[in-house]
């Protein structure tokens, strides 16, 4: 178990990418503490200070580390108070985080045939620094990633440094058109599918990935209060009973869950 | 440094810091977070005499300052806290309480009586007041008669020290606290969660599983430092008090309201060392008010 | 632009955005930042047979997402009402409503008999449910029988719309609501504040005056939820729903919930012109959602 | 009766000034429009976003309306959160302020003997104000300043505009040392007393002018809600029974209060 760590973080910028995502990257405040590591798939709970309306912390994927340069970076939509505190934070202020948290992908021993990382919307947040591990363990992912439109699309270059990158918009404004299921790649022999975004569409995977015998894991969102496995309120029905999603997951194997696909 | 030290009946505590019950899972998840030990005690939590699976997903609603759940005491059952988590409780010199809750009294009793039979558990917390289960819990704490049936049926089995958790959910709360008293209670701790509900007003559905759920956190503080003070003044047993209870401040205000020890839910959310945080705050406290031990201060209001 | 007119027994209301006793003086002092007109309706402070000084100050501790008080129904009395403030309020079209309290059944009798001699004032909100009085107020509303008796005796003296405003501080409001529909109450409003405390660590005393005090604002809003959609489903006349709300979203989680009016309270302090921001978030929700009434929604929750 | 406006402001000024004090510079967001005129002695009520424990708004005394610039001045004590987080506003934020709400200082007819506006800590703020209106009418006010130690002194310049300066300070450190009712200038002939400061000042100030049958106004600051007359929390006992604060106060002639002085 990697231990989890209370830090107060710095934000060293906040870009607004396309329309309401936007890109926070932190580092430590003590410059001299390097970033514990943590594994693909993990989560942080950030403590929002400046919003009345936000109580709790909020959940947010680990988007890529950079441990080079000591940076954690979060690939964020504006959903509501909290996330929309969070993008107004500037460069300088500081933030409490819970780091790392939940389970991790599991990466295959060796790449047979296509490893395919399906993200939508801002589910694709994971995939980047899980693309990040795959490549430095000398695979080759492909990204898949859906968007409404060309105008959502996110962090295409950093992508592309790590994998094939093949992208769906709803309006065709982009790469094919449709949904991230109808997409040609998914016609190739595919030994590993890793998906997150909204639950529709990774209901979609999964059931895609079933009929297809892949293996296949997702990474749920259930909702949470604590995020470290204390409170019981973020559990998934699974084959062995209620779990929680933020201690046993994020990250699910489809055959352990009981979704009607 | 002031004497921290508290005593509930027969049990001993090295400060009155404890933490609440289903917000602090079986403790050791707090590990990497704090020294455990560091605690006057933590309360494991709900355990049932067999295997819950509790209410389906969702079970959780964030509100004003709060939050409400709908957990429905999911636990893997007493027999599972006896062999896995017990020995590792067993580690810390920290004081295990055991949550005990059931839907009929003899669930209670049965819990109970294994319960007893773990010597590093000195005291259990009776929850007679969850109000998300649909038999049992807050029905027994909602009504006098009911309350001391219960209380005076686990009294015979148990010989250590009784604390009897309380629900807001009442008109007068003094009269269900006198109940468990007069039944035997070594102690009473109070404020469970209000009963409360939330709404998602686009889909006009409700947000929990079970439309009403447990509230807690800051925003309830008030209404549980209320219930502790007037607890206080109407039985003689020892106060714990616990509601919203966010910082070291919060906490003293609770002491002086009556309470001889407090607890620490929700904020254990928000951040998982606020506990230690509570310690050191109330250190503070007693030093900068001059006093030498906390003892000073419980009941301390100044009217 | 949806149909915003609700009914309430024989009232009726323009929209169903009322204001609620005790925060929004008696209406005009509003005049500089809103139409008055666009409400459905407004509740005048509380109102008494006789001159009130209300409890010594301080009256007023700030909580998480809420608030205390303990103003004690500090009013003129109503004959002052008669004279000075009726004149005004028959200027405006939207509907003035009495907050009438007391602290015996006379004294309700007896205001209440004052007031019924007003042609322009269409209802009552008889309050048997202040926190904050010694004698009378909330203890008529903590007890069936007692409220039975205030309300059916107000009743015989009253025949335009007798609304009757529950406290929350009960085990269970349904009853209390059921006492109050027998007794011939037209409508039931709830919730009115939460008893709750305030302490000043520093200076170890109670922040109120009066030691405890009547919370209200957003922190209260699930328990008040929870409130009208257990008596909705209780009783049959109309419910009235307040506590905690704040905007649009949250009156509508009301209606959802059960309730054909709503009361905003506290959030008037924050922003004296949310009661028009209200009507106009209702507006376009309905648009939204392809409501053609405002009655469409009232109960609609989905389970 | 002053109209009651709801005002969005920005903020076109932040300083810190000595210690815990800062000086919030406001203009209306709409630059179109100008400052409603107010009287001295009134406040404004602020809506304080940004502070999670902050429910209700924060009333504040008109320290300064410079109508040709169109600015509001606010002279504030960092108190608890509430007042903390406006001191972390920076240039360009906005908030929401209710203008102008109370009574004001009663101005007399003519200036006989010296017109001595007594401020202790924060409470001087009003002063400012209340100086230039009096200058304005042809008065020579006389400012009696009381601060803990020299490094507390603020606005000293412009005090200056518009009166005699006076000040005292309770370690000596600057002016006469102790506490404004020791200072010499009561010796000399004095109109009318105008005061704001802490409470046991206040009464110290107030008891010397009944003592001295000067006529004398204090300002009060009980705790609000509303700060408009509706909530009936911040109410004072005077001689005609519980009044408020808000709406008939804040400025309050000795004679009305029941202070046992
Ligand atoms: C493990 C995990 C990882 C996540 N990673 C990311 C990430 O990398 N980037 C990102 O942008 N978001 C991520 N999320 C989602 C993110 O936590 C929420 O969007 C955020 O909490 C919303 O907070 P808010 O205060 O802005 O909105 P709120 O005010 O809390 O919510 C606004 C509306 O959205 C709904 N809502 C919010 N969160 C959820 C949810 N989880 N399930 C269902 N409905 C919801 C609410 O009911 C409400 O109606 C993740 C969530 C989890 C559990
Ligand atoms: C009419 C009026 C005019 C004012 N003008 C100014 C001004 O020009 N500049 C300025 O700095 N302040 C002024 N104040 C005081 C200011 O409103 C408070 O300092 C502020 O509300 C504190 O808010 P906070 O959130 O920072 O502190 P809080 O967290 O609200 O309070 C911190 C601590 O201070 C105590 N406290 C706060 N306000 C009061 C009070 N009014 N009476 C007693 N105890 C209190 C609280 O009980 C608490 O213990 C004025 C007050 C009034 C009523
Ligand atoms: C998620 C959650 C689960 C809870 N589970 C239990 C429980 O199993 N047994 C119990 O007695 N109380 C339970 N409670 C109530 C708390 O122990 C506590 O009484 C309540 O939350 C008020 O304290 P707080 O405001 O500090 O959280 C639970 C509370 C929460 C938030
Ligand atoms: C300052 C204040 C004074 C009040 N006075 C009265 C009153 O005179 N009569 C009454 O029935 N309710 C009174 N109430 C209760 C409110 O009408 C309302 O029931 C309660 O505040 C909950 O609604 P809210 O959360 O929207 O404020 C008062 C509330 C406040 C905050
Ligand atoms: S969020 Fe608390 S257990 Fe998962
Ligand atoms: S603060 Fe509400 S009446 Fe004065």
């Amino acid at each position: 178990m990697i231990k989890k760590n209370v830090l107060d973080m710095i934000v060293i910028d906040n870009q607004e990418l396309s329309n309401n995502y936007f890109l926070l990257k932190l580092a430590p405040v003590d410059s001299s503490q390097s970033l514990p590591y943590a594994e693909a798939g993990q989560f942080v709970e950030i403590r929002v200070d400046k919003s009345p309306t936000t109580f709790l912390r909020r959940p947010i994927s680990i988007n890529f580390i950079d441990f080079d340069n000591n940076e954690l970076w979060l690939l964020i939509q504006k959903i509501g108070d909290g996330t929309k505190a969070l993008s107004q934070l500037k460069i300088s202020d500081t933030l409490n985080i819970i780091y790392p948290l939940g389970n991790s992908f599991g990466l295959p021993e060796a790449q047979k045939s296509k490893l395919v990382l399906v993200g939508g919307g801002v589910g694709v947040a994971p995939m980047l620094y899980l693309g990040k591990v795959l490549f430095e363990k000398g695979y080759t992912p492909d990204f898949l990633l859906g968007f409404r439109s060309s105008s959502d699309i996110v962090l295409m270059d950093e992508f592309k440094k790590y994998g094939n990158v093949h992208i769906t918009t709803e309006d065709g404004s982009f790469g094919e058109k449709g949904y991230v299921t109808n997409h040609s790649l998914l016609n190739e022999p595919i030994q590993k599918i890793f998906t997150c975004g909204p639950k529709p569409m990774m209901m979609a995977v999964a059931k895609y990935a079933k009929e297809n015998s892949i293996e296949c894991e997702v990474s749920l969102e259930n909702t949470m209060a604590c995020g470290f496995g204390v409170c019981l309120c973020c559990v998934e029905k699974t084959t062995e009973g209620h779990v929680c999603v933020c201690s046993d997951g994020p990250i699910f194997n489809i055959e352990k869950l009981t979704w009607q696909i | 440094m002031a004497d921290l030290r508290v005593e509930i009946n027969k049990l001993k505590l090295d400060n009155p810091v404890l933490t609440a019950s289903g917000t602090f899972g079986y403790g050791h998840e707090f590990s990497d977070y704090i020294d455990l030990n560091r605690l006057g005690g933590y309360l494991v939590k709900g355990t049932t005499l067999h295997h819950r699976e509790g209410n389906p997903y969702p079970r959780m609603a964030e509100t004003p300052s709060g939050m409400l759940n709908a957990v429905g005491l999911q636990n893997k059952g007493v027999d599972y806290f006896i062999e896995n988590i017990y020995p590792i409780c067993s580690q810390y010199s920290s004081k295990a309480i055991v949550n005990v809750s059931g839907s009929c009294i003899d669930d209670y009793v049965a819990c109970t009586e294994k319960i007893a039979a773990l010597d590093k558990i000195e005291a259990i917390e009776l929850n007679i007041s969850c109000p998300n289960v649909k038999q049992g819990g807050m029905a027994f704490g909602t009504c006098p008669k009911s309350a001391e049936d219960v209380v005076a049926a686990v009294r015979k089995v148990y010989p250590k020290t009784l604390i009897v958790k309380l629900s807001p959910n009442v008109t007068d709360i003094t009269e269900i606290a006198r109940a468990a008293e007069a039944a035997g209670a070594d102690s009473v701790s109070l404020i469970n969660t209000l009963l409360g509900m939330a709404v998602n007003a686009e889909t006009r559905k409700p947000i929990l599983s079970t439309v009403t759920g447990g509230l807690s956190g800051a925003a309830v503080k008030p209404i549980a430092l209320r219930m502790v003070w007037q607890t206080y003044k109407s039985v003689k047993i020892p106060v714990i008090g616990l509601g919203g209870i966010m910082n070291a401040t919060d906490a003293i205000e609770f002491l002086l309201a009556g309470a001889t020890a407090i607890q620490i839910g929700t904020a254990n959310f928000i951040d998982p060392q606020i506990t230690v945080k509570v310690v050191d705050g109330i250190n503070e406290y007693l030093d900068r008010q001059g006093c030498k031990s906390v003892n000073e201060i419980i009941g301390g209001l100044i009217l």
